[in-house]
């Protein structure tokens, strides 16, 4: 049982070493190291499954026991959170494979593999939690490693304030977790997973209760996937590397949130009020991230408003109960979405940091490779048949469609029409990059190293297997998650006809588009909804505002100082009026003595 | 109203006499003598209190009054001689430059 | 074994008296030898637990037994003192240039009374030295300030003089009352515990509140805390780190001692506005930290809205508040000290205290920037650390106690306030943010005076810093064996 | 024979007065003599007053108006060592050492008569003796312009004192036809005029509020130890006088007796501490500050229910810790206050030269009222028995008056460290 810990503490020793003498190591030992410790564990993990059958809890410590709760400091292996660390060690690995040419050069490169040791080590954490408290030691970790890794580059002021946005955003839901977790430990006495889901389901527990706590865990689960009030932090969040954004703000990080929701959905299940909420909020997302992707410029933006619109995809599936698709979904979507960035910081690596992919063209014939893993990956992403991405969204298609609530039936056009959306942008984004055009740059392209495309072929492999070899069935009774919709039968039919046909339509569009170099960007998609503009302008400034004149002047200064300092005049005042009681004259004295009797003597008479 | 009562009111009225003259004088001479005047007013009062209460302690107490006054306005008088000696006058309100 | 302890840290500053004032640093090592022989008795005698008591009566008539006993609660903000100690006196060496012994002569003075007023279990003993203690600290601001140091150190005594006189008179109050009441006259703090059920309630109230006042002022809670960034923008760095580090702590931990234990009645009566009022207080201190210029204003206003939420963990009646509570007094006071230790080299090395004047620090002072960063984390209560740890519980206590209250007279201002109060972890991380990017990231910026001949941490100041965030990410990753020891401390208290 | 017996410390005094003439006729010029003829005057009178009260001698003379009793010779013995440290502070002018040590036994005779006196007469007479030597004292000041002036000063306001102090001997003497001490609550309205006179006579001298312009002028005029005289042992003796005349008569204290004393001393608290802050010279500071201190002690006469010796030991104690705190001032400042009297001449009087600025500043800390420093417990106590008698909203209001006056004597010991004693 103890390998669990081992398998979690080898990314920290790769962080410590890195960390503390990473600047005196050369970059080829650094790397070394950085890839090594991921690989180890990954090795142990497949080892350990593949041998005996530990599944199970195991215990470190009692962080802390009052009168009617104990947290104890464990960490568990089940099912579904094998899955989510073979993904977070997976595709962890092969990026960090893939980073160590990416970064080659740079001058504080061990300290880069010692914050993605970091990041690893805290989403193992989050992934292997056994309850609510070292999931949210895991969730806060990740945002830390976030922050930094966004600001890596911490010479350009906005990298910082970006990473900071990210870290703020995340603690807005971090809050929300918090008061998630407390109402849950205040009604059940636990916040272990298994004994929540179990009292969940009983009778006695207070429907008022299970929707509160759901309703904030929800609340946190948008912060760190990006849904749709604090999703702002994800597009800025791609001032830092490429793998980084590979690996954190598309493969793992982000679906921190839906494990979450996944991992609790017996309890989720109880909370009639919030489903529909998830679901409505998930579908907005979707369409909100997919119509701003398409008039997205900078290929990582593009690529990161998509992530936030597939999770709006996965959020919407939870909504409707339909917990297993939404897992398929995330499955696959780590993949492709890897792929896609991995070739995305390879083209952008060869033309020496050029991001926009309007000056971009011609690359087909130059990067084959890198052509083959971005168009698997597009197709996944479009979900074109055959391709894993097509099952999962049709799952969840399927399941929107047969849910029995009234408003389903919109959810499922709206889904279909940022369906539509997604294979148009992401097509755009494919034709104007790799096919021939004008505007391409001419300069020689940067050599990519082996082990650079390595990993993206591999992923983008990877990304078409899972969606073949009836794998998702085989997935589906796994991890037996409560399936509470049964689908259709016309559904069959109905969904992936109407899916395929708008999608084909979308690229069609798509290709006449760059052909005729037509660019229309509406107003309102281009400030992205003015979503960063109210945070930024609005929220941020008033505050700041608020609390300099109101608070720092007029409270501060105004009332308390002015009240102290006019105590302080007061007792001056009486000072000086009493000095001058004595002025000099001996007579004033004598009188003052005689009007002092005669004052005493009349009251004396008269009391 | 009898002989004592009269000696009491005199004596009181000698009494307030004096402090009013030692408030309104210029003069420190004229202060001092007003003060002299006010203790001997008392002496009036306590010679009537023996009177009436038929024993002598008013009359000894008015004796050791008269040498202390006595006692108090010749050293009185001779530290004003020291003043003039110094500050070539008597005027009381040359003498308030200490305040505050 | 106590008596001896005790008697060292009497004897201190007569030793250091002795010693010439020519040879500054002998007297320094001596002080700093001296305080870490106390820290290491003090940790062996607290170790084995068993509660050390030494008192003897000056005057029977009058009640006054110099009655001293370590229990609970300030067993450890005593090793908080033992451990905060000889860090400051190693960092007064560098940090103050003249009249070196008169400072560690001081810090001796203040070392002896602060014990002193943890310890006393006599009321009167206990403000004899609560007020005492201002001198030194006095004499630290006034002396080695910076700029309009008199009006900080005038405002400093004068705020907290005030407080304390009118303890004063409750404790008389109190104390007569007992005598009419038993006939016994005594300062004891046990004896008048049992006047709680004969004293009239209204008679209650205002002793309550001539304490209570007292203390808010001390902690700072907002109406009265306009002292403490003048305080701390004008005190020497080794000055303002023990100001944060542990006068605050005597605050709080006065307010458990003889206003949670003495006036339950009040504290029952009056919780809500008093969460309200310790609530507002955090809101409005992290509030006014996140726009500050001058790093050591954020940081001082950062400490009352730490400060705020500690005192909301005391009000509320939950064995896992108050124990939040007392770690967090540990927390603060550890990551309190560490910042204001930061700010004093900083301001050592570049004589500025603005905000925008740096910039860039993580390239030419990697070692600082790293150990700063930690300690904004555990400012931030960011998981791993003490702060996290200790506004875990005071938050848990919080919500699950309005929750209670919800459910039972379905009193809905509770989870308003204890609401509230989670938004100061948001604040919390603006203004800590702020501070770091400001600080460490970014490029150079054009008003920084970062010459290129900024040193970085030698092996010293980094050893401070290590000690205490060795303590903040120990006890943030296992508080347990500090929460054993409140359990029964808190059963006194007699929480549901 | 036990009269003179009983009489000796007084005879030694005589005698030694007696002695000083002779000096000045046989024109013996050696200094030193009339340094010894007082030391040995004071000591004698100690070592007998020590030894009466062993033998716990309880006598009254001359038909009661003179009585001796223990605790009388104990007040005695307080007097006349709180006259000793006179030596210790340096003087400034020299007007003779046998001038000056006749008339400070002849203050220290006055004081002992008044209270051990019996009637109004012998109180008289010692009130008389009291002030009388003080006239040529306060003229031999350092500055001989303000001294003449302080002098002039005290002499107008002391006899206007004795004429309001016999005025309410006669009134009492005319209403009730005896002399003695023991008051008795009559509604003879004549009476009772004459009792206030008596009580308002003696705040006069003790400089109670609305009587207490004089002091600061004549402080400021006369020289650091007459200025040490006026505040301790005149003040002790004036209000052991009132504690014998006015404490054990319970019952005569009733409403309107006890609202004045407390009025009065709450008001001269306030006042002697709110006029501290504007002070720039050094003597007025210690007058405005003994004024605050007499405000403290009269309010120990209003406590009715505790036994009259416990009253006095608190006053015993209260001047013997206001004498130390005094000297604790007084003794640092050394010939200092000679030339000017600026409180600006304490900046970096630290650096100038530590202890003594450590001295100055335990002792005005003890002034204040600062817990660890005497003057703390003492206050304490007057301020407990205060709340036993439950005048609770007095007690509030007085540490309210003392916390206002720790800020200038903040004020002072800080500028000794930080230089700049301005407000």
């Amino acid at each position: 049982m103890s390998e669990l810990f081992l398998i979690l503490f080898f990314p920290l020793v790769g962080f410590l070493i890195n960390g503390l003498w990473g600047s005196r190591l050369q970059e080829k030992s650094c790397a070394l190291i950085g890839c090594a410790f991921p690989l180890l564990s990954l090795f142990l993990l497949t080892y350990k499954t593949a041998v005996s059958d530990f599944y199970g809890v195991s215990i470190l410590f009692t962080w802390v026991s009052f009168e009617n709760l104990t947290i104890d400091f464990a960490l568990k292996l089940d099912h579904l959170s094998l899955l989510m660390s073979f993904i977070v060690l997976g595709i962890g690995s092969l990026i960090h494979i893939y980073s160590t040419k990416y970064m080659h050069g740079d001058q504080s490169f061990a300290r880069y593999f010692s914050y993605l040791n970091l990041f690893l080590f805290f989403m193992l954490l989050l992934v292997l939690a056994n309850n609510l408290l070292v999931m949210f030691i895991g969730w806060e970790g990740v945002g830390l490693a976030s922050y930094l890794l966004i600001g890596f580059w911490y010479k350009e002021n906005e990298n910082a304030s970006s990473g900071a946005k990210a870290f703020i955003v995340n603690r807005i839901g971090d809050i929300g977790f918090l008061l998630g977790i407390f109402i849950l430990a205040f009604h059940f006495q636990t916040i272990n997973f298994d004994e929540i889901n179990r009292a969940a389901s009983t009778a006695n527990a207070s429907a008022t209760m299970i929707n509160l706590s759901a309703l904030f865990l929800f609340i946190g689960a948008c912060g760190k996937s990006a849904q749709l009030p604090l999703h702002v932090w994800l597009p800025d969040a791609m001032t830092g590397p490429t793998p980084v954004s590979a690996l954190i703000h598309a493969a793992t990080m982000v679906t921190a949130g839906i494990y979450m929701i996944v991992r609790l959905h017996p309890l989720y299940m109880q909370a009639t009020a919030v489903l529909p909420l998830i679901a409505v909020i998930g579908t907005l997302t979707a369409l909100l991230g997919a119509l701003v992707a398409t008039v997205q410029s900078d290929i990582k933006r593009v690529l990161a408003y998509s992530t936030v619109s597939q999770l709006g995809y996965m959020f919407a599936a939870l909504g409707v109960g339909a917990f297993y698709p939404a897992m398929l979904h995330l499955f696959t979507h780590a993949f492709f979405k890897a792929t896609l960035f991995l070739s995305a910081g390879a083209i952008i690596h060869a033309l020496h940091g050029e991001q926009d992919i309007y000056k971009m063209g011609g690359l087909a014939k130059k990067m084959p490779w890198n052509m083959v893993a971005f168009l698997l990956g597009s197709l996944c992403l479009a979900g074109v048949p055959l391709t894993s991405g097509f099952i999962s969204k049709e799952a969840i298609l399927m399941h929107t469609y047969s849910h029995s609530h009234s408003y389903s039936q919109t959810l499922t056009i709206l889904l279909l029409i940022t369906a539509a959306l997604t294979a148009f942008y992401i097509s755009k984004t494919f034709f104007l990059v790799f096919l021939p055009s004008k505007n391409g740059s001419e300069k020689p392209l940067h050599a990519i190293a082996f082990a650079m495309s390595l990993p993206v072929i591999a992923l983008a492999i990877l990304s078409i297997v899972v969606g073949l070899f009836h794998i998702p069935a085989f997935m589906e009774n796994y991890l037996n998650l409560a399936k509470s919709i049964t689908i259709k039968e016309e559904a069959h039919i109905l969904i992936p006809a109407l899916s395929l046909s708008l999608s084909a339509f979308a690229i069609a569009i798509a290709y006449l588009i760059t052909v005729k170099q037509i660019k229309i960007v509406p107003k309102i998609l281009e400030q992205k909804f003015y979503f960063d503009h109210l945070y930024e302008k609005v929220l941020l400034s008033t505050l700041r505002a608020f609390c300099k004149r109101v608070l720092a002047t007029i409270f501060e200064v105004k009332i308390i100082e002015a009240a102290i300092w006019s105590m302080r005049d007061l007792v001056l005042f009486s000072s000086r009026r009493v000095t001058l009681l004595t002025n000099g004259q001996i007579q004033w004295y004598v009188l003052l003595i005689l009007m002092a009797l005669s004052l005493l003597m009349v009251w004396w008479f008269y009391v | 109203m009898n002989q004592v009562e009269l000696l009491f009111y005199g004596g009181l009225l000698i009494v307030i006499i004096g402090l009013l003259g030692v408030i309104s004088r210029k003069n420190l001479l004229s202060i001092l003598m007003f003060q002299e005047l006010s203790l001997n007013g008392v002496n009036l009062v306590l010679v009537a209190g023996s009177i009436l209460h038929h024993n002598y302690h008013g009359a000894i107490l008015s004796f050791i009054t008269f040498i202390v006054t006595a006692a108090e306005m010749a050293i009185a008088i001779l530290i004003l001689l020291l003043l003039i000696k110094k500050r070539k006058t008597l005027d009381v309100t040359f003498y308030s430059e200490l305040k505050g | 074994m106590f008596k001896f302890t005790l008697g060292l840290s009497l004897f201190l500053p007569l030793i250091l008296l002795l010693l010439p004032s020519q040879k500054e640093r002998v007297v320094a090592w001596v002080n700093m030898g001296i305080q870490l022989l106390l820290l290491a008795l003090f940790f062996t005698m607290l170790t084995n637990s068993e509660l050390c008591e030494f008192s003897f009566t000056l005057s029977e008539s009058l009640g006054l037994h110099y009655h001293l006993l370590i229990d609970e609660f300030n067993k450890y903000l005593i090793l908080l003192t033992a451990l905060i100690f000889p860090l400051v006196t190693y960092a007064s060496i560098d940090f103050i240039k003249t009249e070196k012994k008169l400072f560690h002569l001081m810090l001796a003075l203040s070392y002896l009374l602060i014990v002193q007023t943890f310890l006393a279990q006599n009321l009167l003993f206990f403000y004899a030295f609560w007020e005492c203690s201002i001198v030194p600290m006095f004499f630290i601001i006034g002396i080695w300030g910076g700029g309009n140091r008199l009006l900080a150190t005038y405002k400093f005594v004068l705020f907290t003089a005030l407080g304390s006189i009118l303890m004063l008179a409750a404790i008389l109050f109190l104390v007569v009352a007992n005598y009419k009441i038993s006939g016994v006259f005594t300062f004891e703090l046990q004896p008048l515990l049992r006047l709680q059920e004969t004293l009239p309630l209204s008679a209650q109230r205002w002793a309550f509140l001539a304490f209570a006042f007292a203390f808010m002022i001390k902690i700072p809670v907002p109406p009265f805390h306009t002292w403490l960034p003048y305080a701390h923008v004008e005190a020497p760095a080794p000055g303002s780190m023990l100001l944060a580090a542990i006068l605050l702590k005597m605050g709080a931990y006065g307010f458990i001692k003889f206003v949670l234990f003495l006036f339950p009645a009040v504290v029952e009566e009056w919780r809500l506005p008093l969460m309200a009022i310790f609530v507002l207080g955090a809101l409005y201190g992290s509030a006014l930290a996140f726009v500050q210029n001058d790093i050591k204003k954020i940081v001082a206003y950062s400490s009352i809205g730490h400060m705020g939420i500690l005192m909301l963990g005391l009000v509320t009646p939950s064995e896992s508040a108050i124990s939040g509570a007392m770690l967090s007094m540990l927390g603060h006071g550890l990551t309190s000290a560490a910042l204001f230790y930061s700010i004093g080299l900083l301001y050592e090395r570049l004589h500025t205290r603005d905000l925008f004047h740096f910039g860039e620090l993580a390239t030419t002072m990697p070692r600082f920037s790293l150990l700063f960063f930690l300690i904004t984390l555990s400012a931030m209560a960011v998981p791993p650390t003490l702060g996290f740890a200790s506004e875990f519980f005071i938050f848990l206590g919080a919500i699950s106690y309005s929750l209670k209250m919800v459910i039972t007279s379905n009193h809905y201002l509770f989870i308003a306030v204890s609401g509230a109060a989670m938004l100061t972890i948001l604040l919390g991380t603006l203004y800590s943010l702020r501070l770091v990017k400001y600080l460490l990231w970014g490029k150079k910026s054009e008003a920084s005076l970062l010459r290129a001949g900024v040193r970085d941490l030698n092996l010293g100041e980094c050893s401070v810093f290590t000690v205490l965030l060795l303590f903040i990410f120990v006890l943030g990753i296992y508080p347990q064996f500090i929460i054993e020891s409140f359990k029964l401390a808190i059963k006194g208290l007699s929480i549901s | 024979m036990n009269i003179f017996y009983a009489l000796l410390p007084e005879n030694i005094l005589v005698l030694a007065l007696l002695l000083f003439p002779m000096i000045e006729v046989l024109k013996l010029k050696s200094k030193a003599l009339p340094l010894t003829a007082f030391l040995l005057a004071t000591v004698g009178a100690l070592a007998v007053l020590a030894i009466h009260y062993q033998q716990a001698l309880e006598v009254t003379l001359f038909y009661g108006h003179y009585q001796v009793s223990p605790n009388l010779q104990a007040i005695k013995f307080l007097l006349t060592f709180s006259l000793l440290p006179i030596l210790l502070l340096r003087e400034q002018i020299f007007i003779g050492h046998y001038k000056y040590y006749f008339l400070l036994l002849a203050l220290l005779y006055g004081s002992m008569v008044m209270i051990s006196s019996g009637s109004f007469i012998t109180l008289f007479v010692g009130l008389a003796l009291l002030s009388i030597p003080l006239f040529p004292l306060i003229l031999n000041g350092p500055i001989q312009k303000e001294s003449s002036e302080s002098a002039i000063k005290y002499i107008i306001i002391d006899s206007t004192l004795t004429a309001l102090f016999l005025l309410g001997i006669a009134f009492i003497y005319f209403a009730s036809g005896k002399m003695d001490l023991t008051i008795i609550s009559s509604d003879n309205v004549l009476y009772r005029f004459g009792c206030l006179l008596l009580l308002l006579s003696l705040f006069i001298k003790l400089a109670i509020v609305p009587f207490h312009p004089w002091s600061p002028d004549v402080y400021e005029g006369c020289d650091n130890r007459i200025l040490y005289i006026l505040s301790v042992t005149v003040k002790a003796t004036i209000v052991f006088v009132l504690w014998k005349i006015f404490a054990n008569t319970a019952n005569f204290l009733n409403y309107p007796w006890q609202a004045i004393i407390i009025t009065l001393s709450i008001a001269s608290i306030l006042v002697g501490n709110l006029s501290l802050i504007k002070q720039t010279s050094i003597k007025r500071f210690f007058a405005y500050s003994s004024i605050a201190h007499m405000g403290y002690i009269t309010l120990i006469l209003v406590v009715t229910n505790v036994s009259i010796e416990t009253i006095a030991i608190i006053i015993f104690a209260y001047f013997a810790i206001y004498s130390i705190s005094m000297l604790l001032c007084l003794l640092p400042l050394g010939n200092l206050l000679a030339s000017a009297d600026q409180l600006s001449l304490l900046e970096q009087f630290h650096q100038r030269s530590s202890t003594r600025s450590s001295f100055l500043s335990f002792g005005l800390l003890s002034l204040a009222g600062i817990p660890p420093f005497p003057g703390f417990w003492i206050k304490i106590v007057i301020m407990g028995y205060l709340i036993k008698c439950d005048y609770t909203l007095v007690a509030v209001i007085a540490f309210l008056a003392s916390y206002i006056g720790i800020y200038p004597y903040f004020k002072v010991m800080g500028g000794q460290f930080f230089g700049a004693i301005k407000h």
